[in-house]
């Protein structure tokens, strides 16, 4: 994000990030193994809930897009309908080794090894499954950067869409999402008009 | 705050009061549940940051203008009913439209989502809706009947007169003292009216994805979020005007709100979901009868 | 003017002129033109009989020896009503029954059978009765048996086999006259019964009333109607139900009211009245084959205008008289009209006339309108009969007559019922859409058939000031 | 003078149909022209009539009494909506009946029939109103014959119920005629007040049985649905707007104005059980089981027929109390009904003109295609369901009020119970037509023409306009109430006066449209948003398209068709008249058998006549 | 002691009676007609018998007979035109009875039902 960006906020956008920060709902995609370590962050040993941190079902009402380990080529397919069916400002954050560089699955033919490559991903939880201790910690970090304004990364999306949309095609080919995400990003001012 | 300036002054204010004690009963109910499960529980005033964070949502995603105009509706029923449910130092609308009014009007904003969702096209909505007014058949009809069998006794529809009557003898003269079978038929279609857990079929996240809230995203979420905690403070008004003498003054009505809450909200952190038959069928099989034997007696001996 | 016995003479010359020539364009004229000469003749003397009954001497033979023959006004609307209505059938009859080679002697037995009817209207001498009684009843038998079908033959024999019954009957009740009176004249027969033992006058009256009732299609022995009115051909059908049972009845119920009134025999016509009414709805509701429902449907229409009659009252006879003229319109029209929907398809079941209403549009309106009088649907002229009828019953109260009433009720219902399950039918889909409409002058006989029907009731004001002189001559015989 | 123009100028549309026959095949315009203009001109008569109310013009005279008409308040007032609907409808046929040519004489019945109800509405004696009342069954039955294939078949259906209705009318008018001696209702009206109970009884119930049956009241209604349905749509309207309201207009005349109150109430134990508490509990099971029978039906127009017999309950329950509140009800809510149901079924209509069906499966999310359908649709089902600000929540105030304050606790229940039953299937009816997924085959559908929408605008006016300002027709009704003997109800524009209870809808819409610009504000102060297609929808993960059929149609309200199966499926009532019709079948045969055939037994018949005739004329002396 | 009248009263509505009887029983169409016969020839007796008178005389003039204690003529007209009108009758009705039996190749009643309810 150009750092011209960061400073020129508002007061009103900063104390709107502030607000907004205490209020994160998470798509709870159980893609991989981490899924189980959700559960007790969110009941009552850890309770998530505190930091206003709720499952949600739909993407339509998610911030956050949880991919909790290796992602297959087909299961990609399917995320990145989610993702773009996902209200921006949203966050991907990525557990465990998988998302980063194939993890244990490194030479596997179907999972995919990369996930930034795909998504414009805010964050990845180290772990080769996160404990809650460490989910809760990421999404406290996440929080303050949602707080300072940082966590922007949505918009990587829309500006080098092509370079996502290359890498996507090169592994499942054109897939019918309904979204055309550089209009949308026309549409609502995240690109300049037709630079 | 009945004439002049002061009524203009409170009629603007009065949605934000309104929404604030929203955000705390919202809040509080929220702290409540947690507490129950052994939890600390988001802050007081949790649901004030999620309605924040929905409507300042960037990209937000419509399927046509009456999905749309939907969202106006909704909101704008809800307090369309909040003007006219009578609160402490407040009854000036009343004279325009009794409880029948208002019973109608209750339905405005269920009707305006059920179109929104209706075009969202999505078929757990669809399915949501139509569990919603499947429910309606159960407890609005018996709330409804203990509302007759109280105005046919007092001889009035107006919900300001009925206050004015229970409150006339104090605690001795409450709807729920007077004609227990009535009020506490009341209290459990309270339940139902809340869409709290025992009830809670038509959101019922696990089966049809939040039924209408499916495809409401950003500030279609935060218009529902704001609609709902009005709606909160509404309902138990009603209830509260109508079987708890309403109250005389603002910490009175604050101190019911929050008991009244307190036992909804307790009863729905501890219960599983009824199927929509079988909700039905409770609703036919016990809170129906006590309100038919409550009226009878009324029909009676006029008590 | 020209004396009355033209009535009998003029169509018995005409039917032996007839046979004599032997072509069918004369038979055709001569039959046409003597019952409309006959029809001017009835309306000449209908205003002097509206004052007072005209006798008629034969061969300047006064009484006692001479025959009894008198026109009262009862005789002249019966004859206009019998000469328009063979009029117009005859001309639907000439293009009906145009092939055939022994179609002279139709219309020469049709002749005939004018005469025997005209001469049940005048005469006042109770053999002569029985003499005209006869010829109606052996002329029916023969048209009823012109199709020479089976079925034809069959319902002619058992028609005959009844008529020979009550021609029996009758018979014995004229012994038991004439042993009481000495006379075969009405008048004095009325007179000798006054005096004569009740239980002697009430055997005469019984065997009367059976024997011309077979005529007159009196409920328990009009067993005959159903086969005889359905396998006659249309025009034969519409003759029969149309003028020569109403006619039958009306002559049986004078004499009765006059020559048998020292015994009161209305409360059992009453009763056979309305069984009429019941068992000719109810066996109609259940047809399948047009022409026998039709026929069923007049068996209950005779039991409405037979329980008009017995109610006793002038009201009662005014409202039956008009419902006769109605019904002789509208059950006419409805006869000729399904003659020429078997003709075309070729089937006698309502099922098979699917979509005719598309093929034969003008004829299935005229079918509808006269079903709709015959129901009594306002503002047509069945409405207003019917309506005098039972308003005649009200007024004469009691609980056999609001009994007649309720039956009428729901008769009525029955039968809008059967006649509209055919409208129905017949605006059904249809297969093909040719038209084949009526012959013109079947149509036109039918379009006047209906036109009485439909516009009956703008001749309403003038038929209530010719009706109460022709009423009395039921209640007098002068 | 108006009032004899107002009568003779259908009659004369309707010959003048017939005359127009032989040019209907080659130009239909002509004949829907005229038919237009004709409804047209009536409409004016109607209105300038008004200062005509009260005289009476006396007609031929027949049966020894003359036949008069004239326009009293209450007639004037279904007089104006008898003419109102008939312009609407015959607009409204222009653009749909595409080729009148299969139905030629669809206007000539259209005439006739609106010649006997407006006859009927006029007519001030007993005679005349017989006489009209049978013109309209007749034309009725004709019109509905003038509808497809099954439409002839349900015809017969309702003739069957017509002609009982008409003939146990014509019992009472003989009754009536005979003990009171006239047909003149003043003289009846006299005669009724001290007649003695079982001549007061008998006539009571013989006339109001057969109003009864055509109002389509619960146990005789069984002749409304597929009569209504499978005429021709337009048709549909118009029958169920205001043809079946004769056989209430019949009531309200009868009771009210022929009978007086005080006779009537004279049938009775007590004040609370007389025969007006019968007809209470006959209008709420009329109220509550047509409405829940309509949730399950599968067909636009069979659904809104089931609901034009239950709120055809909601004006019996109104008119059954004879209070100032609960009538005004009930007659306005006749209005307010006519309204907003021919407004429904007009954008049925129009769905249908388009898409060629109504089945409720086969449809969905048309409201991209046919906005303004939809918003007639939408104003149509706010006001059927009787939700404020339409017109037909006040008239369900004024029932609530007085059926609450009436002591009727459980009616009033059960009046509420129908409006949620009414509220479901008219959800069930916009959602399956308007909303949901757009099938592939309907991506050309167009939006109706001009003359088509003309009547949906004219009455979505006229739905919003009454529900704003209800004093509107309060003040006719009020008018009404003085002639039927009732204390007038004290109306304002808004609504009721303070001491006949708390009503303004003026101040309530206001409320409304501020509250809605409130929602507005809230909702523009969110971010932009943008439409997206129909086929961007969670699916959980899956990819939908247009080969996904992704709707919610089918068996809608699955709770209750689980809870209520059996009720439905025998419904008692219709299998009662299914037997009695096969009863009177199997009477028919065993009664044709008497004629068996064989000559022997004929004689038989015959000797027997005689002994019998003979035995009996030996009792009677 | 049993008049010549009475003796004749009785045979004529015997006659009848066991016409009448015939018609009613037999299944045979041309039994039937013989039955018809039979009650018209018991008619005419009856109608005969009207006119006797005890020891009257036969009215015929004839030169030199009395003119009184005539036996009344009128019924004896009635029965000639009754004969006649029976035989025109019964021959109309054999006719039919052949082409029935051309027909139906029976002349049994109860076969002969074509034409019921």
């Amino acid at each position: 994000m150009a750092e011209k960006e960061l400073t020129q906020r508002t007061a009103w956008d900063k104390v709107l990030a502030n607000l907004r920060k205490r209020s994160l709902w998470m798509l709870h995609y159980c893609t991989g193994c981490g899924a189980v370590e959700l559960p007790p962050t969110m009941t009552s040993r850890f309770d998530m809930e505190r930091f206003g941190i709720m499952p949600m079902v739909t993407p339509r009402q998610a911030d956050i897009l949880l991919i909790t380990g290796y992602l297959s080529v087909k299961t990609l397919k399917r995320v990145i309908l989610i993702y773009e069916q996902m209200v921006a400002p949203k966050y991907v954050v990525g557990f465990g080794s998988c998302t980063i560089n194939g993890g244990m699955y490194w030479n596997s033919y179907t999972t995919i090894k990369a996930l930034d490559r795909y998504l414009p991903v805010e964050m990845y939880l180290a772990g080769c499954m996160p404990r809650p201790e460490a989910i809760i910690s990421g999404f406290n970090s996440l929080i303050d950067k949602i707080g300072k304004g940082e966590a922007n990364s949505w918009k990587d999306y829309y500006e080098n869409y092509e370079f996502y949309k290359k890498n996507q095609d090169h592994v499942f080919g054109d897939i019918e999402t309904h979204h055309d995400v550089p209009a949308d990003g026309r549409y609502f001012g995240i690109l300049e008009a037709k630079r | 705050m009945n004439s002049g300036i002061g009524l203009i002054v409170w009629i603007i204010a009065y949605p934000f009061v309104s929404f604030s004690l929203g955000v705390l009963l919202g809040g509080y109910g929220r702290k409540l549940t947690a507490r129950i499960q052994r939890r600390v529980g988001p802050s007081w005033i949790q649901p004030f940051f999620d309605v924040v964070k929905l409507m300042s949502k960037k990209t937000n995603v419509s399927h046509g203008y009456m999905h749309d105009v939907a969202m106006m509706m909704l909101v704008g029923g809800t307090l369309l009913t909040m003007y006219f449910v009578p609160v402490p130092g407040f009854h000036y609308f009343s004279q325009f439209g009794d409880y029948i009014v208002i019973m109608y009007i209750l339905l405005v904003p269920p009707l305006g989502m059920a179109l929104g969702v209706g075009q969202t096209a999505n078929p757990n909505g669809s399915i949501g809706i139509a569990r919603a007014l499947q429910m309606l058949a159960g407890y609005e009809v018996t709330f409804v009947l203990t509302f007759i069998g109280f105005a046919m006794k007092n001889g009035t529809t107006s919900m300001y007169e009925l206050m004015m009557i229970q409150q006339s003898g104090g605690v001795a003269t409450w709807g729920l003292v007077t004609n227990p079978l009535l009020g506490v038929a009341a209290l459990f279609c309270l339940q139902g009216m809340m869409n709290e857990k025992p009830f809670e079929v038509v959101i019922a996240p696990h089966e049809i994805a939040t039924g209408p809230m499916t495809e409401m995203g950003g500030k279609y979420l935060g218009m529902m979020f704001i609609q709902h905690l009005i709606n909160l403070v509404v309902e138990l008004t009603i209830y509260m005007n109508l079987f708890l003498g309403g109250a005389t003054n603002w910490f009175e009505y604050v101190a019911k709100l929050f008991a009244l809450f307190t036992l909804v909200m307790s009863v729905n952190a501890v219960y599983g979901r009824f199927r929509t038959d079988s909700a039905l069928r409770f609703f036919w099989k016990l809170p129906l009868p006590m309100a038919a034997l409550g009226v009878i007696l009324i029909m009676i001996n006029g008590i | 003017m020209v004396s009355p016995m033209l009535f009998i003479i003029a169509p018995l010359a005409a039917a032996f002129l007839m046979i004599f020539i032997n072509r069918r364009g004369a038979a055709l004229a001569l039959s046409l033109l003597t019952p409309a000469g006959l029809a001017i003749l009835g309306v000449s003397w209908l205003p002097a009989t509206l004052v007072r009954a005209q006798p008629i001497v034969v061969a300047s033979i006064k009484a006692p020896l001479g025959i009894p023959l008198s026109l009262d006004a009862l005789g002249a609307g019966m004859a206009i009503l019998v000469a328009v209505s063979s009029v117009l059938i005859v001309l639907y009859s000439s293009s009906y029954i145009h092939r055939g080679h022994h179609e002279v002697r139709y219309y020469a037995v049709v002749m005939i059978l004018l005469t025997s009817a005209f001469g049940l209207v005048l005469t006042r001498d109770i053999f002569n009765l029985f003499v005209f009684f006869e010829i109606l009843c052996i002329s029916s038998y023969i048209l009823v048996s012109w199709e020479q079908s089976g079925a034809a033959l069959e319902a002619s024999f058992k028609y005959m086999v009844l008529g020979s019954i009550g021609s029996t009957f009758l018979l014995v009740s004229i012994a038991l006259a004439y042993k009481a009176a000495g006379s075969l004249a009405m008048a004095d027969i009325a007179v000798a019964f006054d005096s004569a033992p009740r239980g002697y006058v009430i055997m005469a009256a019984v065997t009367f009333l059976f024997g011309v009732g077979v005529e007159a299609a009196i409920f328990p022995v009009n067993s005959w109607l159903p086969d005889a009115h359905s396998s006659a051909p249309s025009s034969i059908s519409a003759i029969l139900s149309g003028f020569v049972i109403e006619l039958a009845l009306v002559v049986t119920f004078r004499v009765l009211n006059t020559v048998f009134a020292a015994v009161d025999v209305l409360p059992l016509l009453q009763i056979i009245a309305i069984a009429g009414v019941l068992v000719g709805e109810f066996s109609a509701f259940g047809q399948k084959d047009l022409k026998r429902m039709l026929a069923y449907s007049s068996i209950s229409q005779i039991g409405i205008m037979l329980f008009a009659l017995s109610l006793g009252s002038t009201a009662g006879a005014q409202a039956g008289l008009s419902h006769l003229l109605m019904h002789a319109g509208a059950k006419s029209a409805l006869f000729l009209i399904a003659g020429y929907f078997i003709l075309r398809t070729g089937s006698r079941l309502i099922d098979d006339y699917t979509g005719l209403g598309y093929r034969m549009p003008v004829s299935a309106a005229l079918f509808g309108l006269a079903a709709l009088s015959l129901v009594g649907a306002p503002p047509l002229f069945g409405f207003f009969t019917k309506f005098q009828i039972l308003a005649a019953a009200a007024a004469t109260g009691g609980g056999l007559a609001w009994f007649g009433i309720a039956s009428i009720l729901s008769g009525t219902v029955l039968e809008a019922v059967y006649l509209f399950r055919v409208i129905r039918v017949l605006f059904a889909q249809p297969a093909e859409r040719s038209r084949v409409e009526m012959d013109l002058p079947a149509l036109v006989s039918v379009a006047l058939f209906t036109a009485l029907v439909v516009f009956g009731a703008l001749l309403l004001p003038s038929l209530s000031s010719m009706i109460g002189p022709i009423a009395d001559g039921l209640a007098t015989l002068h | 003078m108006y009032t004899q123009a107002l009568l003779a100028l259908p009659l004369v549309g309707f010959v003048v149909t017939i005359v127009l026959q032989g040019t209907a095949r080659r130009s239909p315009a002509i004949l829907k022209t005229w038919a237009l203009l004709a409804f047209v001109a009536m409409a004016a008569v109607a209105t300038l009539a008004f200062p005509e109310i009260g005289d009476t013009y006396t007609g031929p005279m027949v049966f020894g009494s003359s036949l008069s008409i004239g326009l009293t308040d209450l007639s004037w007032w279904f007089v104006m909506m008898i003419a109102g609907i008939t312009v609407l409808t015959s607009f409204f046929t222009l653009g749909a009946l595409r080729d009148t040519g299969t139905y030629p004489m669809y206007y000539g019945w259209l005439f006739l029939k609106v010649f006997g109800m407006l006859g009927l509405v006029m007519s001030r004696d007993l005679l005349t109103f017989f006489i009209m009342w049978e013109i309209m069954s007749w034309a009725t039955y004709f019109v509905m014959q003038q509808g497809k294939e099954e439409g002839r078949e349900a015809a017969l259906g309702y003739l069957v119920y017509a002609i009982v209705a008409g003939m146990v009318l014509l019992g009472g008018v003989l009754f009536i005629h005979q003990s009171a001696g006239s047909f003149e209702f003043a003289v009846i009206t006299a005669y009724m007040a001290k007649a003695e109970f079982g001549i007061l009884l008998a006539s009571v119930l013989l006339v109001l049985v057969p109003f009864l049956i055509e109002a389509a009241v619960y146990p005789a209604h069984g002749w409304l649905p597929s009569a209504y349905a499978s005429s021709e749509t337009s048709m549909t309207a118009y029958l169920s707007s205001i043809s079946t309201r004769m056989g209430l207009f019949g009531l309200i005349l009868f009771v009210f104005s022929v009978f007086g109150l005080k006779a009537i109430d004279r049938i009775g134990i007590s004040a609370h059980l007389n025969l007006r508490t019968i007809l209470l509990v006959l209008a709420a099971l009329t109220a509550v089981l047509p409405t829940y029978t309509a949730l399950f039906q599968h067909d636009a127009k069979r659904l809104l027929t089931w609901h034009s017999i239950g709120q055809g309950g909601y004006m019996l329950l109104g008119l059954a109390t004879a209070s100032t509140l609960g009538t005004a009800g009930g007659l306005m809510h006749i209005f307010n009904y006519m309204t907003y149901v021919a407004l429904i079924i007009f954008s049925i209509a129009a769905v249908e003109y388009r898409t060629g069906t109504t089945n409720l499966n086969k449809l969905g999310g048309l409201i991209v295609k046919q906005p303004v359908a939809f918003l007639g649709m939408l104003f149509g089902i706010i006001g059927l369901a009787g939700i404020p600000p339409m017109n037909g929540f006040v008239s369900k105030w004024f029932i609530y009020r007085s059926l609450i304050l009436g002591g009727y606790p459980f009616i009033a229940l059960a009046a509420f119970i129908a409006t949620v039953g009414t509220i479901m299937s008219v959800y069930k009816l916009i959602h399956n037509t308007f909303l949901g997924q757009l099938p592939e085959r309907y991506n050309d559908v167009k939006e109706v023409g001009l003359l088509m929408q003309l009547p949906i605008w004219i009455l979505m006016g006229v739905v919003f306009t009454t529900g704003v300002f209800p004093g509107l027709i309060l003040q006719w009704i009020a008018k009404i109430q003085v002639g039927m003997g009732i204390v007038p109800i004290a109306w304002t524009l808004g609504g009721v006066a303070r001491e006949a209870g708390d009503l303004n809808m003026m101040v309530v819409t206001a409320v409304f449209m501020a509250t809605f610009a409130v929602g507005a504000i809230i909702f523009f102060i969110g971010g932009k948003r943008r439409i997206v297609s129909q086929y961007d929808n969670y699916a959980a993960g899956h990819f939908l398209n247009k080969d996904v059929p992704y709707n919610f149609n089918y068996n809608f309200y699955s709770a209750f068709d689980h809870i209520f199966e059996k009720l439905y499926h025998d419904a008692p009532v219709q299998t009662a008249i299914r037997n009695l019709g096969r009863f009177v079948r199997m009477v028919a045969d065993y009664v044709r058998r008497f004629f068996t055939g064989q000559i022997n037994t004929y004689a038989a018949y015959y000797v027997a006549a005689v002994i019998i005739a003979l035995a009996i004329l030996k009792e009677i002396p | 002691m049993i008049s010549t009248a009475q003796i004749l009263y009785g045979t004529s509505f015997a006659l009848i009676i066991i016409g009448l009887y015939a018609v009613l029983s037999q299944r045979n169409l041309i039994r039937i007609v013989i039955g018809l016969n039979v009650a018209d020839v018991g008619i005419n007796i009856l109608l005969v018998t009207l006119g006797y008178i005890e020891g009257g005389r036969v009215p015929i003039f004839a030169p030199g007979q009395p003119t009184t204690n005539w036996v009344d003529p009128v019924p004896a007209a009635l029965v000639l035109t009754a004969i006649v009108i029976g035989f025109g009758v019964t021959a109309l009705m054999l006719t039919l009875v052949m082409r029935l039996y051309a027909k139906y190749g029976t002349i049994d009643a109860s076969r002969i039902r074509g034409l019921k309810w």
